[in-house]
C-alpha cells in the first residue's frame, strides 16, 4: 500500500467523521465546523487522485490540484455566510442549536411590515 | 368554410365573446340581460345544417375539429332552445342581484362547455369542452351562498373533478389502442373493440359518463346541487349540461361491435337508478329534489336503453337516445323553471298549473305527449324481454313521482316569497310549449314508421294505462304519505360525516409523520440512507 | 521509501485523531481549537501529497481564515434559551451506522481506482508553454479553466452579498461589527504595527511567485486579508463602512478587469478567456494582481460580517 | 459505449457565444451593482433583465435553426482538458423559461423592492437585484455547463444566491428556515462533489460526452452516480429530503418565492437528469429508476396532502412545489432503459421537460398572486380570503389559471404534460405511476379550489390596505397565461427537446 | 570539512529537539497556565534558535539563510506576544489553573 492510497482511505474516514457531526450534533456551529471536516476529507481524496496522477515529471496532476483550490474557497465562502446567518439566528431567538421546526402557521408575520 | 361552418363557429364564438366582454366590470354587470342571445348561432345550427358540416381549426388552435351530425344537431338545438328561455328567466331572476356578473361569466362559461361536447370530434377537444361544463358549473351552483349551496358546490367539485380523472384515463387509454396515433373520436371507437385496453377503457368511460349522469351510486350529487342552485342554474344543469354524460356515452360506446357484458352492466344500473329515483324521490319534500331524483330516474332509463343497444350492437339505439334526451332536456327545464312561475304568478295559477301537469305527466308518458313518443321510440330497442316490462313499470313510477311532484309545488306555492312578476312566467311558457312541439318534429327523424301509427288506439292504451296506474298508486301516496321515512336529499351522502373525520384523521397523522421527516437529524439520516440504496439498486439491479 | 510511508501513516493517524477529537469534544471550544490545529496538519498531508499550492491554501484558510471565524462566532453565540437535545443514543447509533458504511463505500472506491490512473498532467503540461506560466496549477486556474475561476470569484461576492444582507435595516451601509480587542498601546497594537509590512510584503510575493512557483493570487489575497484583519482588530484603522466606493471598487476590480481580458478574449484571441499568444503572460499577472486585492478586501470583509453600526 | 457519445462535434459553433453571455450578462450586473452602489441598482438589473432575455430568444432561435446543439469552448482549450458549453434542445426551452419567469418576476418586484427615491440604497433592494442576477447566472450556467465540476460551481452560485433571499424579511422563522436551507444544500452539494471526485479519479475527465464514452458499470460509477444524485436530490427537495422546502418557500418575499419554487428546485433536478440520461448513459437500472420514481410518488401523494391541510396561503403553495416535483421523476422510468428505444420514451421525455415548464409559470404565477393578496389584504391566511375574488378579480383569475395547469385541467401544459406521462405509462405496462398521477390530479384539484372557493365567497368582509395597482396583476396573468399556452402544443414529442439526442425517437406518431 | 559541518548541524538540531521534549513535557506536567508559558517560550527562544542555527550551514546561498533567519524572528515575535496576551487573559480572568 503506497501512501497516496493510504491517505485516500484517511479521506474516506475524514468524510465519514463529518458526516456524522453533521448528522447528530445538534450544536449549529459544531455542524458547520464538520462541514469542514467534512469538506476537507473531500478535498483530500482530490489530492490523493492528483497524486496517483503524478506524470510527466510533475509531481501530482494538476487538474485535481486546481479543483481543490477553487473548491476551497467556495466552502470558505459558505462556512462564512452559514456562520453570518447563524449569529444572526442566535441574536433573534437566542438559541444555538437546530431544533425540529414545524413549518410556523405565523402567518400573520405579513403584518409585522 | 360553409356558412353552415360559419355557424358552427358562431356557435363557440359568440358565448366566448361575450365572455371576453365581461372582463370589462361595466358590461360585465349588465350581461346578464343579453343571456338569452348566447345559444342563438347554435340553434340556428340545429335548425339549418344538421348535414354533418364539419369545421377544422388550425393546430394553433389545439387543431380542434367541429361536425354537427344527427344526434349532435338534436341534442345542441333543444339545448339551445332551453339554454334561450332560461337565459331570459335568469336575466329577470338577476335583477339587481349583487354579483350579478359573476354568475353571467359562470353561465357563459357552462354554456359553451356545454354546446362544444355536442360539436367536437377529437379527444382532447371533447375533454376540453367536458372539463369547461362541468368545473364552471361550480360557480352557478355556488351562487347563493347559503350553507347547504356551499356543501353542495364542494361534492359536486369533488366528484366533477373525478369524473375528469376517470375520463382523462380512459381517454389515454382509448388513444393508446389507436395504431395509427389519430386522436379523433372516431378512429378511437372504431379501434376499441380490437384495443388491448378494451375493457379498461370501458370501464373508466361507463365509470366517468355514469357519474355525470347519475347512475347509482353516483347519482348523490344530484339532489344537492339542484336543491341548492338557483332555479334558472339548476334547469340548465338539469335540462342541458347533464346531457354531457349523455352524448358522451353516444358518441364513445362502440355500437357497431356488440359487447353484451358492458351493455348489460349499464342496463342493469341503468334500471336499477330508474327505480331507485322513483322511491327516494316520492320521500322528498321540496320540489326541486324531487325533480332532481326524477332526473336520476330518467337517465337511468337512457342509460338502459343505450345499455341494450350495446349488447345488441345496433346503432338505432343511438338516435333514440338523443330523442328522448332531447325531449328530456326542455321537460326537465321547463319543469325547475315552472316551479319559480308558479312562486311568482298568485292570480292565474292555474295558467302555470295544468300546462305543468300535462308536462309533468309526458314524463309518465301521457298519450300524446313527447313522452309517449319518447317511449314509443324506446320500445324497440328496450325489447319485450324482462327489461321492456321493466321500462314499462318505470313509466309508472315516473308518473307516479311527477304527481308528488306537482303536490310539491302547489305546496310551496302557497308560501312563496318572490314578488309578482310576469317576466318569470313568459319563458316557462315558451318552454312548455317547445316541449309540448318539438318532439313532433324530430320524431320523424328518428323512426321510419309514421306519425300516423303512433295514434292508433293500441298504441294510446299502451302508453294511458301507466299513466293511470301511477295516479291511483299516488292516490295511496297521498293517503298514506305520512308512513313514509324522510330520507335527506342526497341518501347515501349521510355517511360523509364518517368519511370526512377518516380523511381528517389521516391527514392530521400525515402531518405528524411530517414534522418527524423534517428533523434535522432523521433528514439528514434518510440522505445517507438514500445514498446507499441508490448505489446498491444502481449495483444490484444490472 | 518505508520510512515515508511510516510517517504518513503516523501524520494520517494523528490527522484522524485530531478530527474525530474536533468531532467528538463536549465543549465547543475545544473543538475549534483541535480544528485549527487539525487545519495545519492538513496542510503538512498536502505537502506529502505534492501538491503545495493547495498547502498553502490550506495553511491560509482552513488553518488561518475559517478558524478565526469560527472563533468569532463562538465568541458571539449567547445562548440563551434552547438546550442542546441531542439525538437519542439510537439515532446516534444508525447515523454511526451509516457514516461508516459511507466511509466504507469510499474505502471500495480509493481500493478500486483504476491501475493506471488517469491523468491530464502530460497535456496540462506541455500546452503551459503557450502562456508563459511555469506552475502548471496557475495554469488550470487562469488559462484551461478559467471560466471555474471566474464564477469562483463571483460566487464569493455572492456570499459576501448574501452577508450583508443580514444586517439590520437601520444599520444598512454601516461598518461591520467586528470584534475590536483596542486598548491603548496594548501589545496586540504593537504586533499590529509590525506584523503587517512584512505579511504584506510575504502576500505579495506569493501572487507574484504564484506564476511560476506554487502560490498565487488566492494565497497572496488571504494574507492580505489577514493583515488587514488585525490593523482593523488594533483599531489601527476603522472598518470601513461598507457603501464606502473604494471598499466596493476594491471588492470589483479583480474579476472586472479578470472578465474584461476575458472578453477582450472575443477580439484578439477569438475566444472567451483566451489570450493572445504573445501577451498571454502579462495579461495573466495582471488579472491575478487585481484579484489578488479583491480577494483580500473580500476575505477580510467575509469574516468582518454585517454593518451592525452606522458611521458616527 | 454507447455509439454516439461523442455526439457533439467538439467544435464551436457559430453562435456559441451567445451561451457565454448568457453566463455573463448577469455577472456583469453583479459587478455594476456591487461597484456602482444601490441608487442604480435597479435600473441596471432591468436594463441587463431585457438584455438577457434578447440572448434568450437569440438561443433559442439559434438551435431552432441549426436543429442541433450549440457549442461553446471555452478559451479554445477542448475538453478534457478544458471546459465546454453545449446547449441541446432542452437547455435552450430552458434559458427560455428562465428568462422569462426572471423577467416577470423583475418587472413585478419593483412594486416591492423598487426604490421610490433615487437618492439613498436600501438594503432589501440593493441585495434583492444582485440575487435575482445571481440566480440568474447560475442557472443559465447550469443549462449549459457541459462539465461536471463548472456545474458544481455554478451549482453553488444558485445556492448562494437562493438562501439570502429567503431571509430578505428578517423575521425569525424566515432566518431560521435560511439557515436549515443552507445547511442542508451544503450536505448536497458536498456530496456532489465528492462523486465528482470518484468521477474524475475513475475516468480522468469530467466532460459530460466524453464520460458518455468512457463510464462503465464498474464501482466508480455506481457510488460516485449515487453520491451525486442523492446531493442534487436533497437540492431539489424531493420527498422525504423536503425538510427546508416549506418554511424557507413561504417565508421568502413573493418574488423570491415565486424563482425559488419555479426555477431554483429545477437547477438541481437538471443536473440529475444530465447525470443519468447524458454522462452515463445505460447505468440507470430498472431498480434505480423505478427507487427515484417511487420518491416522486410519495411526493406527489404526500405533498398534497399536506397541501390540503395547510391554513397559509404560501405554506399550500410551498407543499404543492414538493408534490409537482414529484412528477418530474416518472422521466426516469418512463424514458429510459429498455423503453429508451421505443417511441413512448420521447413521449414521456417531452411530457416530463413540459411538466417542468408548465409547473415553473404556474408556480410564479401562483406565488406572485399570493404576494400581491398579501401586499393587499395583510395576511394569507386561507380562512379569512373571503372576498378577495371580487377585491382582485384578475389575480385570482390568474392564480385559478395556474391552478388549473397543475390540475392538468385543459388547456395548459400542466395537461398535455399529464396525457403524456399517462401515455406513455400505460403503453410500457407501468400503469401504477399511471394511479398515482390520477390521485394527484384529484388532491391538486382539492387545494385549487378550497382557495378558489374561499376567494370567490362574497360574504367575507374584506377591506384592502393598499390598493394593487393594475400592472402588477397583468404580470401575473401574464405569466399564468405562459403556463396556458403550453396547452397549445400537440400531443406529440417536440422536436425542439429532442434536439441533441439521437437515441430518441422523434415524431413516432405520424 | 562538509562532514564536520554535517556533524555540526546534527548535534545542534538534535540539541533542540531535545529542548523541544523538555518544553512539552512542561506543557504536560506543568501545575497552571504562567509557568507553562515560561516552558513553551522557552523552547521557542533556544530550541528553535538551535535548529535553525545548526540549518544554516546547510542554507544554499545568502537568501536561504535571510529567509532561516526571519523564520525564527517572526517565531520570536508572534511567539513573545501571543505569550504576552495570553498570560493578561489570565489574569483578567483571575483563575490560575
Amino acid at each position: 500500500m503506497n501512501s497516496a492510497t493510504m491517505f485516500g482511505y484517511c479521506g474516506a474516514m475524514l468524510v465519514g467523521l463529518g458526516l456524522f457531526g453533521l448528522v447528530t450534533n445538534p450544536e449549529i456551529l459544531r455542524k458547520i465546523l464538520a462541514f469542514n471536516v467534512l469538506g476537507s476529507g473531500v478535498f483530500l481524496l482530490f489530492g490523493v487522485i492528483a497524486r496517483r496522477g503524478a506524470a510527466a515529471g510533475l509531481g501530482a496532476d494538476p487538474v485535481p490540484q486546481a479543483l481543490v483550490i477553487t473548491g476551497i474557497v467556495v466552502a470558505f465562502s459558505a462556512t462564512a455566510m452559514a456562520v453570518a446567518l447563524l449569529v444572526r439566528f442566535n441574536k433573534e431567538t437566542g438559541e444555538i442549536t437546530m431544533s425540529s421546526d414545524a413549518p410556523s402557521d405565523s402567518g400573520r408575520s405579513e403584518e409585522r411590515r | 368554410m360553409t356558412n353552415a361552418g360559419t355557424l358552427l363557429v358562431m356557435t363557440l364564438a359568440l358565448p366566448l365573446a361575450m365572455l371576453c366582454a365581461c372582463l370589462s366590470g361595466w358590461l360585465r354587470n349588465r350581461m346578464h340581460l343579453a343571456l338569452a342571445l348566447a345559444p342563438l348561432p347554435a340553434l340556428a345550427a340545429a335548425c339549418f345544417e344538421a348535414d354533418g358540416s364539419t369545421v377544422v381549426f388550425p393546430q394553433a388552435l389545439l387543431g380542434l375539429t367541429l361536425v354537427l351530425d344527427k344526434p349532435g344537431a338534436m341534442l345542441i338545438g333543444v339545448a339551445a332552445l332551453l339554454w334561450v328561455t332560461a337565459g331570459a328567466y335568469a336575466g329577470n331572476y338577476l335583477r339587481d342581484k349583487p354579483n350579478a356578473g359573476a354568475f353571467a361569466v359562470w353561465w357563459l362559461m357552462t354554456l359553451t362547455g356545454n354546446f362544444g361536447t355536442f360539436l367536437v370530434t377529437d379527444l382532447p377537444g371533447f375533454y376540453l369542452f367536458f372539463t369547461l361544463a362541468s368545473l364552471s358549473a361550480y360557480g352557478l351552483i355556488a351562487f347563493d351562498r347559503t350553507a347547504e349551496a356551499k356543501r353542495a358546490a364542494a361534492i359536486y367539485v369533488g366528484l366533477a373533478v373525478l369524473g375528469e380523472a376517470l375520463l382523462l384515463m380512459a381517454f389515454v387509454l382509448m388513444a393508446a389502442g389507436v395504431p395509427s396515433g389519430s386522436l379523433l373520436i372516431g378512429d378511437a371507437v372504431a379501434s376499441l373493440a380490437t384495443s388491448p385496453w378494451r375493457d379498461y377503457a370501458m370501464a373508466f368511460l361507463i365509470l366517468a359518463f355514469g357519474l355525470k349522469i347519475g347512475l347509482f351510486p353516483f347519482h348523490v350529487w344530484m339532489p344537492l346541487t339542484y336543491t341548492a342552485a338557483p332555479i334558472a342554474a339548476a334547469a340548465v344543469l338539469s335540462g342541458s349540461a347533464v346531457k354531457v354524460g349523455v352524448i358522451g356515452l353516444i358518441r364513445f360506446l362502440p355500437f357497431d361491435s356488440a359487447m353484451p357484458d358492458w351493455g348489460n352492466v349499464l342496463v342493469i344500473a341503468g334500471l336499477f337508478s330508474a327505480f331507485y329515483g322513483v322511491v327516494i324521490g316520492i320521500t322528498q319534500a321540496s320540489p326541486k329534489t324531487v325533480l332532481a331524483y326524477s332526473s336520476v330516474s330518467q337517465m337511468g332509463l337512457l342509460a338502459a336503453a343505450l345499455g341494450m343497444g350495446l349488447s345488441a350492437g345496433e346503432k338505432s339505439a343511438v338516435l333514440v337516445a338523443a330523442f328522448s334526451a332531447s325531449f328530456h332536456v326542455l321537460v326537465k327545464g321547463g319543469l325547475f323553471l315552472a316551479i319559480g312561475a308558479v312562486a311568482s304568478t298568485k292570480r292565474s295559477v292555474w295558467l302555470v298549473l295544468v300546462p305543468a301537469t300535462v308536462l309533468a305527466l309526458g314524463l309518465g308518458g301521457l298519450p300524446l305527449t313527447g313522452g309517449a313518443l319518447a317511449k314509443l321510440a324506446m320500445k324497440p330497442v328496450m325489447g319485450d324481454g324482462i327489461v321492456g316490462l321493466l321500462a314499462t313499470l318505470s313509466a309508472i313510477g315516473s308518473t307516479l313521482l311527477m304527481l308528488h311532484f306537482l303536490r310539491r309545488m302547489w305546496r310551496g306555492s302557497q308560501q312563496a316569497e318572490i314578488a309578482e312578476t310576469s317576466a318569470l312566467v313568459w319563458p316557462w311558457l315558451a318552454t312548455a310549449l317547445a316541449s309540448a312541439v318539438v318532439p313532433w318534429v324530430l320524431y320523424s327523424s328518428v323512426t321510419d314508421d309514421l306519425l300516423r301509427d303512433t295514434l292508433a288506439l293500441a298504441e294510446i292504451w299502451e302508453a294511458l294505462w301507466p299513466v293511470l296506474a301511477g295516479a291511483l298508486a299516488s292516490l295511496a301516496l297521498w293517503r298514506w304519505s305520512g308512513l313514509l321515512p324522510r330520507i335527506p336529499a342526497g341518501d347515501l351522502l349521510t355517511a360523509d360525516k364518517g368519511l370526512v373525520r377518516l380523511a381528517d384523521a389521516s391527514g392530521a397523522a400525515m402531518e405528524k409523520m411530517d414534522e418527524h421527516l423534517r428533523d434535522w437529524p432523521v433528514a439528514s439520516a434518510l440522505l445517507l440512507g438514500l445514498a446507499i440504496i441508490l448505489s446498491v439498486s444502481t449495483f444490484v439491479g444490472r | 521509501m518505508t520510512y515515508d510511508v511510516l510517517f504518513d501513516l503516523g501524520l494520517a493517524g494523528v490527522l484522524i485523531a485530531i478530527a474525530a477529537g474536533a468531532i467528538f469534544a463536549r465543549g465547543s471550544f475545544v473543538s475549534l481549537v483541535l480544528f485549527m490545529v487539525y487545519g495545519l496538519l492538513l496542510a503538512i498531508v498536502w505537502v506529502r501529497l505534492s501538491a503545495v499550492d493547495v498547502a498553502l491554501t490550506e495553511t491560509a484558510i482552513g488553518g488561518g481564515v475559517t478558524g478565526m471565524l469560527l472563533l468569532g462566532a463562538a465568541s458571539r453565540l449567547r445562548a440563551t434559551k434552547g438546550s442542546a437535545v441531542k439525538a437519542g443514543f439510537p439515532a446516534r447509533l444508525a447515523a454511526g451506522a451509516l457514516c461508516i458504511l459511507v466511509s466504507i463505500a469510499l474505502g471500495i472506491v480509493v481500493y478500486a481506482l483504476p491501475e493506471v490512473p488517469p491523468t491530464l498532467a502530460p497535456i496540462a503540461k506541455e500546452n503551459l508553454a503557450s502562456s508563459g506560466l511555469g506552475n502548471p496549477v496557475a495554469g488550470v486556474l487562469f488559462v484551461y479553466r478559467a471560466l471555474d475561476t471566474l464564477l469562483e470569484k463571483v460566487v464569493l461576492l455572492l456570499a459576501l452579498a448574501g452577508v450583508w444582507s443580514l444586517a439590520q435595516d437601520q444599520a444598512w451601509g454601516g461598518m461591520p461589527g467586528l470584534r475590536v480587542y483596542a486598548k491603548p498601546n496594548s501589545i496586540l497594537v504593537f504586533l499590529a504595527q509590525v506584523l503587517p509590512p512584512v505579511g504584506i510584503t510575504v502576500g505579495i510575493y506569493m501572487f507574484w511567485a504564484g506564476a511560476n512557483r506554487p502560490g498565487g493570487a488566492f494565497q497572496g489575497g488571504t494574507v492580505l486579508a489577514a493583515m488587514w484583519l488585525l490593523v482593523m482588530m488594533a483599531r489601527l484603522r476603522e472598518v470601513p463602512a461598507i457603501d464606502t466606493l473604494w471598499v466596493r471598487q476594491l471588492l470589483v476590480v479583480g474579476p472586472a478587469i479578470f472578465l474584461l481580458i476575458g472578453l477582450l478574449g472575443f477580439v484578439f484571441a477569438d475566444s472567451f478567456l483566451a489570450y493572445p499568444p504573445d501577451h498571454a503572460k502579462p495579461l495573466i499577472v495582471i488579472a491575478e494582481a487585481a484579484l489578488t486585492l479583491s480577494i483580500g478586501v473580500t476575505l477580510a470583509l467575509l469574516v468582518a460580517g454585517p454593518p451592525e453600526r452606522m458611521r458616527q | 459505449m454507447t455509439p454516439d457519445a461523442n455526439i457533439f462535434a467538439d467544435v464551436t459553433s457559430a453562435d456559441g457565444y451567445l451561451l457565454v453571455l448568457a453566463v455573463i450578462f448577469p455577472v456583469i450586473g453583479i459587478l455594476l451593482t456591487m461597484a456602482f452602489g444601490g441608487q442604480h441598482v435597479e435600473r441596471i438589473a432591468l436594463g441587463l433583465l431585457l438584455a438577457g432575455l434578447a440572448v434568450a430568444i437569440a438561443i433559442l432561435a439559434a438551435v431552432l435553426r441549426d436543429d442541433q446543439s450549440l457549442v461553446y469552448i471555452v478559451g479554445n482549450w477542448r475538453p478534457p482538458l478544458g471546459i465546454a458549453l453545449r446547449a441541446d434542445g432542452v437547455s435552450a426551452a430552458m434559458i427560455m423559461t428562465i428568462a422569462v419567469v426572471i423577467c416577470a418576476t423583475g418587472f413585478y418586484a419593483r412594486g416591492e423592492f423598487g426604490q421610490p427615491d433615487a437618492s439613498v440604497s436600501t438594503r432589501g433592494s440593493y441585495t434583492f437585484w444582485i440575487l435575482l442576477l445571481g440566480i440568474w447566472s447560475g442557472l443559465n450556467a447550469i443549462a449549459v455547463g457541459a462539465d461536471l465540476f463548472n456545474l458544481y460551481v455554478a451549482l453553488e452560485l444558485l445556492t448562494f444566491a437562493a438562501v439570502p433571499l429567503v431571509c430578505l424579511k428578517g423575521y425569525q422563522e424566515t432566518i431560521k428556515a435560511a439557515l436549515r436551507y443552507m445547511l442542508f444544500a451544503l450536505v448536497g452539494s458536498i456530496l456532489y462533489l465528492l462523486g465528482t471526485a470518484l468521477i474524475y479519479g475513475g475516468y480522468g475527465t469530467l466532460d459530460i460526452s466524453l464520460l458518455a464514452a468512457r463510464v462503465q458499470p464498474e464501482p466508480v460509477a455506481f457510488i460516485a452516480a449515487a453520491l451525486m444524485t442523492t446531493g442534487l436530490l436533497a437540492k431539489t427537495a424531493l420527498f422525504p429530503l423536503h425538510l427546508w422546502l416549506p418554511p424557507a418557500h413561504a417565508g421568502a418575499p413573493a418574488p423570491g418565492s415565486a424563482i425559488l419554487s419555479a426555477l431554483v428546485v429545477k437547477g438541481s433536478f437538471i443536473l440529475i437528469v444530465r447525470l443519468w440520461f447524458d454522462a452515463m448513459p445505460g447505468l440507470l437500472t430498472f431498480a434505480t429508476a423505478q427507487l427515484l420514481a417511487t420518491l416522486g410518488a410519495g411526493a406527489i401523494l404526500f405533498g398534497s396532502v399536506l397541501a390540503l391541510r395547510q391554513t397559509r396561503l404560501k405554506l399550500l403553495i410551498a407543499y404543492s412545489t414538493i408534490a409537482q416535483i414529484g412528477y418530474l421523476f416518472f422521466i426516469f422510468p418512463l424514458a429510459s432503459g429498455d423503453s429508451a428505444s421505443t417511441p413512448w420514451a420521447s413521449i414521456a421525455w417531452t411530457g416530463g421537460w413540459l411538466q417542468l415548464f408548465s409547473h415553473a409559470f404556474a408556480k410564479a404565477a401562483m406565488f406572485m398572486a399570493a404576494g400581491l393578496i398579501a401586499e393587499a389584504v395583510g395576511h394569507d391566511q386561507i380562512p379569512d380570503l373571503g372576498g378577495v375574488g371580487r377585491a382582485l378579480p384578475v389575480t385570482v383569475f390568474a392564480f385559478g389559471l395556474a391552478g388549473l395547469s397543475l390540475m392538468g385541467v385543459p388547456p395548459s401544459g400542466g395537461f398535455v404534460a399529464k396525457w403524456m406521462l399517462l401515455s406513455a405509462a400505460v403503453m410500457e405496462g407501468q400503469w401504477w405511476w399511471a394511479v398515482i398521477m390520477l390521485v394527484g390530479g384529484l388532491l391538486a384539484g382539492g387545494y385549487v379550489f378550497m382557495v378558489l372557493g374561499k376567494a370567490l365567497s362574497t360574504n367575507g368582509s374584506l377591506t384592502l390596505r393598499v390598493p394593487i395597482p393594475q400592472h402588477r396583476q397583468a404580470i401575473v396573468l401574464a405569466v399564468a397565461l405562459c403556463a396556458v399556452l403550453l396547452g397549445l402544443m400537440p400531443l406529440q414529442p417536440s422536436g425542439l427537446l429532442m434536439i441533441g439526442r439521437p437515441e430518441m425517437h422523434t415524431n413516432v406518431l405520424e | 570539512m562538509k562532514f564536520a559541518i554535517d556533524i555540526f548541524t546534527v548535534v545542534m538540531v538534535s540539541s533542540g529537539v531535545v529542548f523541544f521534549m523538555a518544553g512539552t513535557v512542561g506543557l504536560l506536567r506543568f501545575p497552571d497556565t504562567l509557568t507553562r508559558l515560561h516552558a513553551l517560550t522557552k523552547v521557542d527562544n533556544l530550541g528553535l534558535g538551535l535548529i535553525v542555527f545548526g540549518l544554516l550551514p546547510q542554507a544554499q546561498g545568502l537568501l536561504g539563510a535571510l529567509k532561516l533567519l526571519s523564520i525564527w524572528v517572526l517565531v520570536q515575535l508572534s511567539g513573545a506576544i501571543v505569550s504576552q496576551l495570553i498570560a493578561q487573559a489570565t489574569q483578567r480572568s483571575g483563575r490560575q489553573t
